[in-house]
C-alpha cells in the first residue's frame, strides 16, 4: 500500500512525542517501583513525577503543582470535578448550571447526580455553537453551587467566553469548571486569567500518552474523592500512580509550551487552506461552528455535506488513507446524532452527512491539498449513489445549505417515506 | 500486530459490496420502484425492478446510509435478479446478512431496509398492474 | 556505586516484561488511534485489545472476554466492583460481609457504602490471617447481597479460602467478590472453580505495567457504572482506553500462564532459604502470616524484629541496595500501624518492627544469601541504638516472640514513659 | 532522571547523622537521664548527659524510632553539648530541624520528641541535684 496517510482525527487522539516516549520508557523497566515506597525505586519516581507535576502545572499557569490532581484521564476528571465537587459542597446548594454542549462525560455525570437529588439548568448555544455569558448568569440560582463550561467544544471546534462566564461565577461566589480537553495544548490557557475553579485536560490530545488526566483543582474548590483507597494523590485519588504516563504527560506539557505558538499557526494555515479548499470544489457543504478565525480552535473542522451520510464519507475517505471522524466519535456507536449538534439545530439531514477533520503538528500542506483532491471525489461518488441527489436535482426536494424554493425538505422525505418524523 | 493487513470497519464482502456497489442506479422505465426510511438512523433506500414474465428481470437500488445500508442494498439486488415475484415476496433480510458474511448487531437493521425496499417495489408494480389492464 | 542492588518489594509492583514493553511500543506513535474510531487507525487498535482481552481472561479461565471490564487499576477495580455492585443491587439489600484485611481500596469503598445507608458486618481472622468460612456464613443475614474476601493478603501473605466461601455465597444465593490483586500471576486463578462472580486483579503486580486494572464480572452480577461517560467498554466504564497499557497487560498474562509453574516453584524456593536463612541467623524475630507452604502466597515474608523499628530497617536495607517495603505501603503516610497487623492481634511492638519482603522471578539465590547476610548486621546495628535492647538484655522489659519471665512488657514500658498508653 | 545521584527519603544532613549517628550511646555514670516515648508513632529515646559546673559536658542517646527519629537524637546531642543547663533548657525542636536542614511535616514529632528527652534528662538532673547535698 503505497497510498498517502493523512491522519486528521486530533480531536480523537494523538500520537505520543518521540521525545515524551523516550522519557517513558526507563520507568517501565528500571525505575519501576512505586512512588508510596520509601526506597530508592520508588524515591527516585517520585522525583520524576515531581518533575512532570511541574510541568504540567506550567502549561495551564496554576499557582501550585499541588494544585493537580491526577486521573486515569479526561474522563475521569470530568466525573471528580462534578461529582467531587458536588459531594463536597452539596450542603451549599443543590443546582448546576451547565452547558447544553458539553461533552458526555460531563453530561452524564451530572445526569447522576440528577439522580441523587441535585438540579440542573441547561443554557442554549446560538447557531456557531457559543454559549451567551448572560444566560449564565440567568440560569444561576441561590442553589447553585457550580457552573460548567468547556473551553472548546470537542465535536465543532467553538471557543467559549470562559474567562466572562469566570467574571459572573465570581461575583455570585459559585465555582466554575472548565473542561479543557479539546483546548489544551492548542490554544494557551491560563487558570489565573480564566477564573476558573477547576479545569481538566487530557494529554493524550497533545501528544502525550493515553491513561493519564488531569484535574487543576484550586485551594477554593473543594473535591471529595470518588475512588477510594490508599492516600495517593494527597488522599484525592486513591490507587498506584501510572508512572510512565505522568513522566510522558510532563514532556508533551514542556513541549506544548515551548512549540505553541509555531503548532498553533502551522495548523491554523493548514485549517483555512483546508476550509477554502474544500468550500472551493464542493457545493452544498456547510461548516458547523465558527469559520476559522478568532472563535475557532486551530485544529479542526466539522462539516456537513448535503445528500450524503457520514459513515460513507468516513470509509472512502479512509479507504484513500485519510482518517476523520463522524458525529461524536463517542456516541457513534449508538446510532444516535451528537447532542451537539442537535443543540446548534443543525438540520436532521445535515447532521447526518456530518463529518469532523482535526489537524495535528505534523500534517502538511501536501496532506491538505491530497484532502481537497480526494474529498470532492468521494463526495460525488456517494451523491451518485444517493436517491436524495437525483431527487433534489428533480427538485422533488430541496436543499437546506441553498435553497432554490423547489421541492419539500428532506427531513419531510424522509418522514413521508418512512411513515415516521425523523428525530 | 499484522502489518500487511487492512484493517475495515466491515468484512471483505461487505466492504467488497460498499466500494464496488453493483446493480447501483435507477432501472431506466421502471416496472416497481420502493422507497423506505429507517426512522432509527435516518437511512434512506430506493429499489427499482424491471419486472418480466413474473421474473425480476432487472434491479438497481440508490442508498443514502452508511457502509453497511449500501453494502445490504447492493447485495440485495444481486441475490433477488433472475428470482420469482413469489419468491421475492418470501425475501428475508436474513438472506443479505448471510450472503454479507455478517453484519454487526447495530447494523442488522440495514438488511431490514432492503428487504423493506424490495417489497415496497414489487407492492407499486402490483398496484400498478391492477390499474393496468393486462395486454393479452 | 557497585553495591548489589537487590528489589524484594515485588508485591508493590514489578518491572514491565520486555515482551510486554516491545509489544506496547508501536501503539504508542504508530498504532495510536483511539479503538472507538471507525478508520484503520482505531480499527487496528481494536484487534490488539481483542486478543488481550483473550489472554487476560485465559488468566483467570473467564468464561468469555467479555465479562472482563479495563479500569485504571486495581483500586478502581474494588471501587466498581464493591460500589458498582451495590449501586445495581441495593433494592436486594443493604448488607455487605467483609473480611477484617482487606486492601484500604476495598474497605474504604464499603465504609463509603455506610454513609449511603448501607451496614457491614466485618468477619475476622485468626493469628495467621485466615478467615474461618463459618465466620462468613455467620455473618450472612437476610440483607446481605455482597460478600468481600481477597484470595491473598498483601501485607502478610494468608491464602483464603475463596472456593469454600465461593460454596455458602452459592448456596445462599450471594455474589462473592474476590481481590485477587495478591494473588495474581503468582498461583492459578479459575473463577470457575472459586465460584466468585466479581474478582479483580491488576498487571503491575505481575509484570504488567501500570495504569490499568482488571475487574471480572460474569453474567450474574450486575454493575452500575460508577465513571459516566462515553459508551467505552461495553458501556460499564467510560473514557478512551488506556491501549498500550492493555497490551502491554495482554502480554504480561500470556507469559504468566505460560511461567506460572517455573516462576512458583522458583519464588517459592527462594522464599524458603531465605526464611531460613534469616531465622537461624537472628534472635527475637517473628513470620506474620503462615509459614511458607499451602497457606502462604510463594513470593512475600512479613517478618517483625523485636525491639527496633521498621523505617530504620528499611533504609538500612535500601542503603545497602535492597529494597523492601514496611507495615502496608499504602498507609505508610499516615504513621497508623496496619489495620491487617492489628487483626491478628500482633503485638503493637511488633507491629513497629515490621518489614516486607517480597521476592521476583528474577532474584536469585546471591540475591537471597546477600540479604540473608546484610540484614543481620542491620538488626545489631539498630539494636545497638535502641534504649530497648539494653533494657531486654537488663531484664526491664520482656521479649514478646521469646518470653524470658523477666521485666514488663515493652508496651507497657513505652506507655509508662510516654504517660499514654501506646495505641 | 539523574543517574549518578542518590535517591534517598531525608536530605543529605538527615541521613549523615541517620548512618552515622553522633553520640550513640549510654553516657557512664550519667548525671541525668531522660526518656520519653512519642504516642503517635510509638517512637522511645533515651538521652543521658553528664554534667560539670552546670555546663553539659557529654550526652548520649539510645532511640527506638525511624530514620528521623534516630537523625534527630544525633542532631540534638551534637548541639547541646558544651551548653550550660540554662540554655538547655531553653532548647527548641526548631534548632533541631533547622540544623538537619529541614524534616518532613509528618515527621516534625521526633525533633519534638528529642527536645522532650533533653528536658526530661535535665529535669532527672535537677531532682538528684535537689536531693543530694552539694559539696562545697
Ligand atoms: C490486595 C490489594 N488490593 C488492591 C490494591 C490497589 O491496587 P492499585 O494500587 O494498583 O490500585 C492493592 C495495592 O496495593 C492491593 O495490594
Ligand atoms: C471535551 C471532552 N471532554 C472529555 C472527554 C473525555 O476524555 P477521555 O476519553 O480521554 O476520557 C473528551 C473525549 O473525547 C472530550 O472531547
Amino acid at each position: 500500500m503505497d497510498k498517502r496517510s493523512v491522519y486528521l482525527d486530533h480531536q480523537t487522539t494523538t500520537p505520543v512525542l518521540e521525545e515524551a516516549l523516550q522519557a517513558m520508557l526507563p520507568y517501565f523497566r528500571e525505575v519501576y517501583g512505586s512512588p508510596s515506597s520509601l526506597h530508592r525505586f520508588g524515591l527516585q519516581v517520585r522525583e520524576g513525577l515531581k518533575e512532570a507535576r511541574q510541568k504540567i502545572a506550567a502549561l495551564i499557569n496554576a499557582e501550585s503543582e499541588e494544585d493537580l490532581i491526577f486521573t486515569s484521564g479526561g474522563t475521569e476528571s470530568s466525573n471528580l470535578a462534578i461529582k467531587g465537587f458536588a459531594d463536597a459542597n452539596h450542603r451549599k446548594g443543590n443546582h448546576i448550571v451547565v452547558s447544553a454542549i458539553e461533552h458526555p462525560s460531563v453530561m452524564n455525570s451530572i445526569e447522576y447526580l440528577t439522580k441523587h437529588g441535585f438540579e440542573v439548568s441547561s443554557v442554549p448555544v446560538n447557531a456557531i455553537g457559543q454559549i451567551n455569558p448572560e444566560d449564565v448568569r440567568a440560569a444561576i440560582t441561590d442553589k447553585t453551587i457550580l457552573v460548567c463550561v468547556h473551553l472548546v467544544n470537542h465535536d465543532i471546534g467553538t471557543i467559549q467566553p470562559v474567562k466572562e462566564i469566570g467574571k459572573i461565577t465570581a461575583e455570585k461566589g459559585i465555582a466554575l469548571y472548565c473542561d479543557a480537553l479539546a483546548a489544551a495544548g492548542w490554544m494557551p490557557i491560563d487558570v489565573r486569567d480564566l477564573g476558573v475553579q477547576l479545569l481538566s485536560f487530557s494529554p493524550h490530545r497533545f501528544y502525550g500518552p493515553k491513561g493519564i488526566g488531569v484535574l487543576y483543582r484550586n485551594r477554593k474548590a473543594r473535591v471529595t474523592s470518588h475512588i477510594h483507597g490508599g492516600v495517593q494523590e494527597g488522599g484525592r485519588r486513591a490507587g498506584t500512580e501510572n508512572v510512565p504516563a505522568i513522566i510522558g504527560a510532563g514532556v508533551a506539557a514542556e513541549v506544548a509550551i515551548k512549540e505553541m505558538s509555531q503548532r498553533v499557526e502551522h495548523v491554523a494555515m493548514l485549517q483555512k487552506r483546508l476550509y477554502d479548499g474544500l468550500w472551493k470544489h464542493i457545493k452544498y457543504i456547510k461548516l458547523n461552528g465558527p469559520v476559522p478565525g478568532p472563535l475557532r480552535i486551530c485544529n479542526t473542522l466539522n462539516l456537513s455535506t448535503e445528500f450524503i451520510e457520514g459513515e460513507g464519507q468516513l470509509l472512502l475517505l479512509d479507504y484513500q488513507g485519510i482518517a476523520v471522524a463522524s458525529g461524536s466519535s463517542c456516541v457513534s456507536k449508538s446510532l444516535k446524532v451528537s447532542h451537539v449538534l442537535s443543540a446548534i439545530q443543525l438540520d436532521h439531514a445535515l447532521a447526518q452527512g456530518n463529518i469532523i477533520m482535526s489537524l495535528g503538528k505534523d500534517n502538511t500542506v501536501e496532506d491538505v491539498d491530497y484532502v481537497i483532491e480526494t474529498f470532492p471525489k468521494i463526495v460525488d461518488k456517494l451523491r451518485n449513489m444517493s436517491p436524495m441527489w437525483k431527487e433534489f436535482e428533480e427538485g422533488v426536494i430541496d436543499s437546506v445549505i441553498a435553497p432554490t424554493g423547489r421541492g419539500k425538505s428532506f427531513t419531510q422525505h424522509a418522514a413521508d417515506i418512512s411513515g415516521k418524523p425523523a428525530h | 500486530m499484522k502489518e500487511t493487513k487492512e484493517y475495515t470497519l466491515y468484512n471483505d464482502t461487505v466492504m467488497d459490496h460498499f466500494l464496488n456497489p453493483r446493480n447501483m442506479g435507477d432501472v431506466q422505465e421502471a416496472d416497481g420502484v420502493g422507497e423506505v426510511g429507517a426512522a432509527a438512523c435516518g437511512d434512506i433506500m430506493k429499489i427499482s425492478l424491471k419486472i418480466r414474465d413474473g421474473k425480476i428481470e432487472d434491479a438497481r437500488f440508490k442508498t443514502f446510509g452508511c457502509g453497511s445500508a449500501i453494502a445490504s442494498s447492493s447485495m440485495a439486488t444481486e441475490l433477488i435478479k433472475g428470482r420469482t415475484l413469489e419468491e421475492a415476496k418470501n425475501f428475508s433480510n436474513q438472506e443479505v446478512v448471510d450472503a454479507l458474511g455478517g453484519l454487526p448487531p447495530v447494523k442488522i437493521h440495514c438488511s431490514v431496509l432492503a428487504e423493506e425496499a424490495l417489497k415496497a417495489a414489487i407492492e407499486d408494480y402490483e398496484a400498478k398492474q391492477a390499474k393496468v389492464p393486462v395486454v393479452a
